[in-house]
């Protein structure tokens, strides 16, 4: 249903644009109909730019993002307006999606006025408060309020009422619980699952690899905005392949289990990434091929892919790179 | 970085220091006078070159005892010494008068020629002129001046059409001079017009040969002429950007016939507003002010400064404040209503209150009261005006011109509106008041005039272009002539841009021919001038193509606490003034007369 | 609604507001009702006696050649406002129009009027004012806003477009974007409402700038030509030696007057800023 | 910092290529015509086919009679040969002469002025934000200052010092009864005469200077890095010096900006001491419709404008790392 | 006892009133215990950090005693706590990213907030490097602007100034929430190598992720609106909670290895009162499923267990 193709973001830096910087590089997944998928990584990893590109809040740079097989970025007008019909997106920080000097309620007007101008009032406040009603919230207590005299988790159960509203079809969660208090966390995941079982997609973009698990079908890692491992979630975390997905695997605190001590490797210095792997500095399987050589995507089971040299088949790690004497000098820890 | 900070900022008001203090005017340091020093085209040498005539140090205080300040002369920074130079010599008044000389000097108050340079002139018959120099003269390089540079002078007249002087040569009828000896000259003339003529002889500065034949057309054309090599009273001494400063000639060679000028210094100060000098009078800090200080009626009465009259108008008159009338505008193409509005307005508010009394109403004929034997009593009792309301309405109302609209303003005969602007260049406070007392009697009187100041250069270009309504000029001052003002007036032929005079462009053959015949009667017939200038005001009377209003004043008030004996109504030897082209017409006579205060 | 209240609450307790719109207030009053109050208009050469200190008749003196000072006080000062009102309003529009575009667009329109707007605030404005007046030879009033308004913008614009920047990259706005609003109206109706204190604060600024900035003009004689004004008030008192002839009535009261003007501003600028802004509360 | 360099140079010439050419412009499109006005002052005795004779001559003197391409092609060329053309004010002097002879007084007027104001108004508005009492006394009188016109404090001072207490000059540079020479006299005299015009800008300046600290100095006391000291127990002497070293950098950013302005105030106060600097100079030139001489003053002061704003750039490159390590991509 | 607080109170004042932030706080801190300190937000678990070294307005001490190492804090008093700033009690704000002075370099900073308080730069100096390596900073750092580093080697950087001193008592506010996974646990480790290498006597780590103490923390005390709800070793916080906030909370996370569709989590209805006016009794009534009468009356603060304290009437009933 949704689709990235090879999908890029470049952003130009320097005094006159000159150096390029790939916030998200050459991506590509799919969401099938009524599937959760998860868009997993650290900030900086390029996952919410990947929520933003899907939302045409940002324009894509290379690549092609299609949905239903229609390329979204020709969307214009009228069929943009019938795009965000059937796409929409709930963000990370609740506060930050309403105009503080508005009360909470007027995003539900203002939908109204761009998509709905012809339903009467009466029977849109009566839209409104089911909506409400589905997402578990009371309408009475929660209608009339300024964003800060309400919750956070009200607030995203607020702007997942506001897509449904629409005529939804997929929805961009973009780290939509990792503000919101534990007590309510769960209720808005629940809520989440709900409405996949009404046969909606979700992207689901989170750091947290076990919200991931508990919610989604299939999961995406991202590193510096290249996907290392994608597949089954299942799979993903029962067997992690890739060195980053097991690290982030351990570093999960759980409640039954204590860390094992001391396997995150920390940057010790900004580094600019300078061709290689991307998780090269970090990495404590790295060869030295490694560091010149960029791994690609290998698909090592069944919707289980990897991009990692020691699961790329046809790689000579013997081949001797020129930057050994650097790394051996920089990646010590204490 | 606050110590930092300090230390640079202590530097850098050192350095400031050092270059304002020796940056903008001279170095002092003297030295004789490099004559032969091609002076490079806008190369300002002064800036070193110093002019130290007596070969003492000049000092770095001027002694007060020995030093005449004045004001009022320059509008702007020296610029230039050229004395040919047209448009800035205000700037660097004295180069001409003081520095350079002229043939004769003319005393407006007796309106007599007074011989300078010249011994003697007369017209051998009535194509030739002679003139014979005194003998003795030198400039101030100690050559000798002799008939030679006064030739030389002329005839760069004829070489360069752009000097200002050319017209001698193409219009005057000088066709010819002759060296006769080593003093006297013959100018050889066609068709000659007298009256123009007599006003090159006070106002053509003789240039040293040896100094300006070398020089290239633009040198003497555009040049600066820094180090000013001269014949009279004074030398340049120094200049910065609000002042000019000359030192006493010791070896001029009038001193045995005029006697000596008695301030050795003259510091000529740029006052940047009126506001200033007056300030400056007040303490005495100027010894002279030729400024147009609104409050000084005031100062005078009270005995702070002293006027050439002790009661009003306090001043001299200088030259006519005439309304010109855009003739070939409608309704001013009409001469019953350019009369009645003569009568319309309220000159003896604008003589009252604009001017609180320092100017004088002026003759209907517009002549100066140095020129009132040119007024013809007559005429003027018979066709003269004066402000009266109910007589212009009158007039207008005999014109055809009424009030259709009811309005309160009178609309043509042909049924269209009035509207009219009478402007003057904002800025000149005096003349805005003026104007819109213009505007407010005419408006008494029904005409529908309103004031507008426009900045000088759209003036400039609405004066000369012929796009304005109305507008005040006083282009003609003082002179040796009527026929200086009526010149002006009726000047002709019409042409695109009128540069110098007839602003209005009244087209009236029978005046222009009344001017020419004027300009063609020899000085000495008075009768016939008479005559001629009678018959003019008769036409301009009737005509009213321009309506003469005030005399601006001679504006001039100084103080006695270091010199004294200046001119006055009870001593009117000369004029009390340091404007340019006003040194030869008693300026510097007044400097001769000077006497220094007894020190209490 | 809470909210409402507490900027009301602070604004009735702050007195930097309170005096500073209450010496506006007074200001705008003797602007409002002065001339009529005149007794004579303020070109009339009402005394024949010339200058004169303040008495009953004239009540604030009379000029060099005898115009009451009141009058072309009161007139001065209406002319003070106007510029004030629409300087500093064309102004604030312009900047907000270059500083919403920049900061709402961003990307090469944003690159642009960046460098534009930074040329024109590196230009000093009064040369160009000059300049623009000496090419204007008749002159009016509005003419004056006119030339105000279109170079005062620059700060204006960087300083919005500085708050546009940072107000962009609020989820609400992407929020409305995916409702398929339009880019005017998502300026008008969701980042200018958020910027309305400061908005408020950059025309209050820009008013009195363009008070300052036409009292300049107006001194050095490229003002209105056919108006009276504070300015020129003291440009014909300094021509006219009121110094010299210690004519105090005449420059005292129309500086005084724009400095109580611009500096009431100031402090009502000050005063709402410590309202809308918390943190200054508390000092 | 190599890209805020680029950035800066890049705008300034761009505003420099702007600023010379809208000069350019100047005396082409304005009304009237500048050797017409020039020649308005000729004898009135001259007759009129003369004056069209000097018109001609002029015109071809100033280069008026050229295609325009080639007029703005000659300008530019001029312009690198430090030839700004000829005053028509005070012809025949050329226009970078007249300038030469102002700069010294502008630098000597502004120079002081602008970075001594900006020197003790810092430092009085960091001293004013820490003492409650201080501040009440302080705050309303910098109002006041940055209110008032600069003009009208001119005036007040030219009156109640020059005038009424008769204790300073209130026109002119030096005395008239002098001249520049290397002595003790003169220097005296020179600073008689600066004093007021100095003193007029310096206070209104120091008044927006000492607001713009207290405020700046309020926000950084109240910025985490000096609620973490304060955790800490930092004595306050360490966290007032820390937020006065942070909230100088805007206001370094606001001398650059208050160049334009300033350049306004020196003019009219300039204007109001006769004092003849660059203002008062351009004042002359347009009165006098010398539109040689205002291209080449607007010129110069655009010119000084930059310099100085460049200046202000290279010594924010110093005291702020974080153009330095190129982080910060914005300002001034 | 390291730390000892009796009956803390303190109130923001607010225009519309005093917000009862944190009330009647009464417990002790063993030596080398490291106390987890947790809540959702609002619930006064910062301000409680935060008021044991340093009150910024509008917060304000209404009453209480802290006690640390025997020596009661004036904290009450912001000039007299300055002697006790850093030296004795220190803290880890949650803006480590903003707390370095951004126009020094950190070794700049760091010598002259030392000698502010009369510490040699020179003789910290090696020990600093020390702990530099510790956290995995190069000690270039000493040589850069704060802007050069990342955010957590900005955390890093910070935790190492605050512990530099060896205070007795380091507070750590929510240091970890604006981490990635992977940053979060090695930080979270170096605050137990602190406490390991006795860099710090006991530490208060305050955080809204349960999880993540129980990783590190010997104990956890957990706040509800304002008052304290329950501190326990976190091993029977977390296996045998008393409190029903407590358990309600536990039982919201989500589990690792769970999906959606085997086993359906739940959160805690309602949303916690509102401080400017806390209602009377207990102030989890509402949201309480076990509520009953008594819980009108607000329940002390009590010791039911060794080390296990809770605030509940039930548990003091079904104990009793």
């Amino acid at each position: 249903m949704l689709r990235l193709d090879n999908v890029s973001k470049v952003y130009r830096i320097g005094a006159f644009g000159g150096k390029a910087l790939y916030a998200v590089n050459n991506v590509s997944f799919e969401v099938h109909k009524g599937e959760v998928v998860s868009l997993i990584g650290e900030s900086g990893s390029g996952k919410s730019t990947i929520g933003k590109m899907i939302l045409r809040l940002l324009d894509v740079t290379e690549g092609k993002i299609t949905y239903n097989g229609e390329d979204i970025s020709t969307f214009k007008g009228e069929t943009l307006k019938n795009y965000y019909r059937q796409v929409q997106g709930v963000f990370q920080d609740p506060f930050s999606s309403y105009n503080p000097i508005f009360k909470a309620d007027r995003i539900f007007e203002i939908l109204r006025e761009e998509f709905f101008p012809n339903i009467p009032i009466p029977e849109w406040q009566h839209r409104v408060k089911n909506a409400l009603v589905s997402v578990g919230l009371n309408p009475a207590h929660v209608l009339n309020k300024y964003p800060y005299q309400l919750s956070g988790g009200q607030l995203q159960c607020f702007l997942i009422a506001r897509a449904l509203l629409l005529d939804i079809q997929f929805l961009v969660a973009d780290e939509i619980i990792s503000m919101l208090d534990a007590s309510t966390r769960i209720d808005v995941l629940n809520l989440l699952a709900d409405l996949k079982s009404r046969g909606l997609s979700i992207l689901f973009i989170t750091h947290d690899l076990s919200l991931a698990y508990y919610i989604s079908e299939r999961a995406v890692i991202l590193y510096k905005g290249y996907v290392v491992e994608r597949g089954a979630v299942e799979k993903i975390f029962h067997t992690p392949l890739h060195p980053y997905t097991r690290m982030l695997m351990d570093s999960i605190p759980r409640l039954d289990r204590k860390w094992e001590k001391g396997t995150t490797l920390l940057e010790r210095k900004i580094e600019e990434f300078r061709g290689g792997c991307p998780y090269y500095e970090r990495c404590p399987v790295a060869e030295k091929i490694c560091a010149i050589y960029r791994p690609s995507l290998t698909e090592v089971d069944t919707d289980h892919f990897v991009a990692c040299v020691h699961y790329e088949p046809s790689t000579n790690l013997l081949g001797a790179p020129a930057y050994t004497e650097q790394r051996t000098s920089q990646s010590g820890l204490g | 970085m606050r110590k930092l900070a300090l230390s640079v900022f202590t530097m850098l008001i050192l350095a400031s220091l050092l270059l304002a203090a020796c940056g903008p005017a001279t170095t002092p340091t003297p030295e004789k006078i490099i004559q032969t020093v091609e002076v490079e085209k806008r190369v300002i040498e002064t800036q070193i070159v110093e002019v130290t005539p007596t070969g003492q140090v000049a000092p770095t205080t001027y002694p007060r005892n020995e030093t005449l300040y004045v004001s009022g002369a320059a509008w702007g920074p020296a610029s230039t010494w050229n004395p040919f130079q047209p448009g800035m010599l205000a700037n660097t008044t004295g180069t001409i008068g003081l520095v350079y000389e002229f043939l004769f000097f003319y005393d407006p108050l007796t309106d007599k020629f007074i011989p300078w340079l010249a011994e003697k002139g007369a017209w051998t018959d009535p194509t030739t002129y002679e003139v014979t120099l005194r003998k003795g003269l030198t400039w101030s390089d100690g050559r000798p001046l002799t008939a030679e540079d006064v030739k030389f002078t002329l005839e760069l007249g004829k070489k360069y059409p752009a000097l200002w002087f050319s017209p001698l040569w193409t219009n005057t009828g000088l066709t010819d001079v002759t060296l006769v000896d080593e003093t006297t000259l013959k100018l050889t003339f066609k068709d000659p017009l007298y009256q123009e003529w007599e006003n090159y002889l006070f106002n053509l500065p003789i240039v040293p040969k040896h100094l300006w034949e070398n020089r290239s057309e633009e040198d003497i054309t555009t040049g600066a002429n820094e180090n000013p090599v001269g014949s009279g009273a004074y030398l340049y001494l120094t200049h910065a950007e609000d002042r000019n400063v000359w030192v006493r000639n010791e070896n001029w060679w009038g001193i045995p016939i005029f006697g000596k000028p008695a301030p050795k210094y003259i510091v000529d100060i740029r006052t940047s507003s009126n506001n200033v000098a007056l300030g400056m009078v007040v303490k005495g800090e100027l010894d002279l002010s030729n400024n147009f200080l609104p409050g000084i009626a005031t100062l005078a009465e009270k005995g702070y400064v002293k006027t050439f009259y002790e009661k009003a108008p306090y001043m001299l008159s200088a030259n006519t404040a005439v309304l010109f009338l855009n003739t070939t505008k409608k309704p001013l193409d009409d001469a019953k209503f350019r009369r009645a509005l003569a009568f319309a307005i309220d000159v003896p508010s604008i003589v009252n209150v604009a001017y609180a009394n320092l100017v004088k109403a002026a003759s209907p004929s517009g002549l100066l009261p140095t020129m009132s034997k040119y007024d013809d009593q007559e005429v003027i009792a018979r066709l003269g005006y004066t402000f009266d309301t109910a007589k212009a309405k009158q007039m207008l109302a005999d014109a055809g011109y009424k009030d259709v609209n009811g309005d309160g303003f009178v609309e043509a005969p042909d049924g269209s509106k009035i509207e009219l602007q009478v402007t003057c260049p904002n800025g000149w406070t005096d003349w805005m008041a003026a104007i819109d007392i213009i505007a407010s009697s005419a408006q008494a009187a029904g005409i529908n005039i309103k004031a507008a100041y426009p900045d000088y250069g759209a003036w400039n270009t609405a004066l000369q272009g012929g796009t304005f309504d109305m507008t005040l000029n006083n282009w003609a001052q003082m002179s040796n002539t009527p026929w200086t003002l009526y010149n002006l007036l009726f000047r002709h032929p019409i042409q695109e841009q009128m540069q110098a005079g007839n602003f209005g462009r009244y087209v009236n053959q029978q005046m222009f021919d009344l001017v020419d015949a004027l300009a063609r009667i020899p000085t000495t017939d008075e009768t016939g001038m008479k005559a001629a200038t009678s018959k003019i005001q008769e036409l301009m009377l009737t005509e009213m193509p321009v309506i003469p209003l005030w005399y601006n004043g001679l504006w001039a008030q100084w103080t006695e606490t270091t010199w004294t004996n200046w001119p006055n109504e009870k001593n009117p030897v000369s004029l009390p003034t340091t404007w340019s082209g006003y040194w030869q017409m008693g300026g510097l006579q007044t400097l001769i007369n000077l006497k220094p205060a007894v020190q209490p | 609604m809470k909210k409402r209240n507490e900027v009301l609450y602070f604004a009735l307790r702050n007195k930097k507001l309170l005096i500073g719109s209450g010496i506006i207030l007074i200001f705008l009053l003797l602007a409002w009702v002065g001339p009529a109050f005149a007794k004579y208009k303020p070109f009339d050469y009402a005394n024949p006696l010339g200058a004169e200190p303040p008495s009953t008749e004239y009540w604030f003196g009379t000029t060099f050649f005898g115009q009451d000072v009141f009058s072309q006080f009161v007139n001065g000062l209406r002319a003070t406002f106007i510029v004030g009102l629409l300087g500093g309003g064309l102004g604030t529009l312009v900047g907000m129009i270059i500083g919403f575009a920049a900061g709402y667009r961003g990307g090469i329109l944003d690159e642009i009027l960046n460098a534009f707007t930074n040329i024109v605030l590196v230009i000093p404005t009064l040369a160009v004012l000059l300049i623009i007046a000496a090419y204007l030879q008749v002159r009016s009033l509005l003419m004056e806003c006119l030339f105000i308004g279109l170079t005062a913008w620059p700060w204006a614009a960087r300083a919005i477009r500085a708050q546009t920047f940072s107000l962009r990259t609020r989820d609400f706005v992407d929020l409305a974007r995916l409702s398929g609003m339009k880019p005017y109206k998502i300026v008008r109706r969701e980042i200018a409402p958020n910027m309305m204190s400061y908005l408020v604060l950059v025309f209050i600024l820009q008013f009195g700038g363009a008070i300052l900035t036409a009292a300049t003009l107006d001194f050095i004689g490229l003002g209105p030509t056919n108006a009276i004004s504070l300015g020129l008030m003291m440009q014909y008192a300094v021509l006219w030696g009121a110094l010299p002839l210690g004519m105090w009535w005449w420059f005292v009261p129309p500086g005084l007057a724009i400095t109580a003007i611009v500096g009431a501003l100031y402090s009502m600028n000050v005063g709402l800023d410590e309202i809308f802004n918390p943190k200054l509360r508390e000092m | 910092m190599r890209r805020y360099l680029t950035r800066k140079i890049l705008i300034y010439t761009l505003t420099f290529f702007l600023a010379v050419t809208i000069d350019w412009l100047i005396p082409r499109f304005m009304p009237g015509d500048p050797i017409r006005n020039m020649l308005a002052r000729v004898s009135v005795a001259s007759n009129a086919s003369a004056i069209q004779m000097m018109y001609d001559y002029y015109a071809r003197l100033f280069g008026l009679d050229l295609p325009l391409w080639q007029q703005y092609l000659n300008f530019w060329k001029a312009l690198f040969q430090g030839n700004l053309g000829i005053s028509t004010y005070l012809f025949p002097t050329p226009v970078i002469e007249v300038l030469k002879r102002a700069v010294p007084y502008d630098a000597f007027l502004l120079i002081p002025s602008i970075l001594l104001a900006w020197y003790a108004g810092n430092n009085f508005g960091a001293i004013a934000a820490r003492s409650k009492r201080l501040d009440n006394f302080i705050l309303p009188l910098s109002y006041v200052l940055t209110a008032t016109p600069y003009m009208w404090l001119g005036i007040l001072l030219a009156w109640f010092f020059g005038i009424v207490l008769g204790l300073f000059p209130i026109a002119g540079a030096y005395s008239f009864s002098l001249r520049p020479t290397w002595s003790w006299t003169f220097v005296l005299d020179l600073l008689h005469h600066w004093f007021l015009p100095f003193a007029s800008l310096f206070i209104i300046d120091f008044g927006g200077w000492a607001i713009g600290m207290r405020n700046m100095i309020i926000y950084e006391l109240e910025a985490e890095y000096s609620r973490y000291l304060t955790a800490l127990g930092a004595p306050q002497r360490l966290i007032r010096r820390y937020a006065f070293n942070n909230a100088i950098l805007p206001q370094i950013t606001g001398l650059a900006l208050r160049l334009g302005v300033i350049v306004a105030g020196a003019l009219v106060t300039e204007v109001v001491f006769s004092y003849p600097g660059i203002g008062y100079l351009l004042l002359a030139a347009i009165q006098n419709q010398d539109y040689f001489l205002i291209q080449g003053c607007f010129l110069f002061i655009i010119l000084g404008v930059l310099i100085a704003n460049f200046v202000i750039d290279l010594v924010y490159i110093v005291v702020d790392p974080r153009t330095r390590r190129g982080m910060v991509g914005e300002s001034a | 006892m390291a730390l000892k607080v009796e009956n803390l109170t303190v109130y923001y004042q607010t225009l519309r009133g005093d917000v009862h932030a944190l009330e009647h706080a009464t417990f002790q801190i063993a030596d080398g215990e490291i106390m987890g300190l947790a809540g959702e937000s609002g619930c006064g678990k910062t301000t409680l950090g935060h008021s044991l070294i340093v009150l910024f307005p509008p917060m304000k001490y209404i009453a209480g005693k802290v006690l640390l190492d025997g020596e009661e804090l004036p904290i009450w008093d912001s000039e007299r706590m300055n002697a006790y700033r850093f030296r004795k009690v220190s803290l880890i704000p949650q803006y480590a990213m903003n707390a370095m002075n951004p126009i020094r370099k950190i070794g700049k900073m760091i010598q002259e907030l030392l000698e502010s308080r009369g510490v040699d730069y020179r003789e910290v100096l090696p020990e600093l490097k020390r702990r530099l390596d510790l956290v995995s900073l190069s000690h270039e750092v000493l040589n850069m602007y704060p802007i050069e580093l990342s955010g957590g080697m900005k955390q890093r950087m910070v935790m190492v100034i605050s512990s530099l001193l060896n205070p007795s008592l380091l507070i750590a506010d929510e240091i970890t929430s604006a981490l990635d996974v992977a940053t979060q646990k090695a930080v979270a480790e170096m605050l137990v190598e602190f406490r390991d290498c006795q860099f710090v006597n006991t530490m208060i780590v305050v955080t809204h992720d349960i999880s993540i103490l129980y990783q590190i923390a010997d104990s956890i005390l957990i706040m509800y609106a304002g008052v304290l709800a329950e501190k326990a070793p976190t091993q029977s916080i977390i296996e045998s909670p008393r409190h029903p906030y407590t358990r309600m909370l536990i039982s919201s996370l989500p589990e690792v290895g769970v999906r959606h569709a085997d086993k359906r989590l739940s959160g805690i209805p309602g949303n916690p009162p509102l401080l400017l006016n806390p209602p009377t009794g207990c102030r989890f009534r509402d949201r309480c499923p076990l509520a009953y009468e008594r819980c009108l009356e607000e329940p002390p603060f009590l010791e039911i267990e060794k080390d296990h304290y809770v605030a509940c009437w039930k548990e003091f009933e079904s104990h009793a």
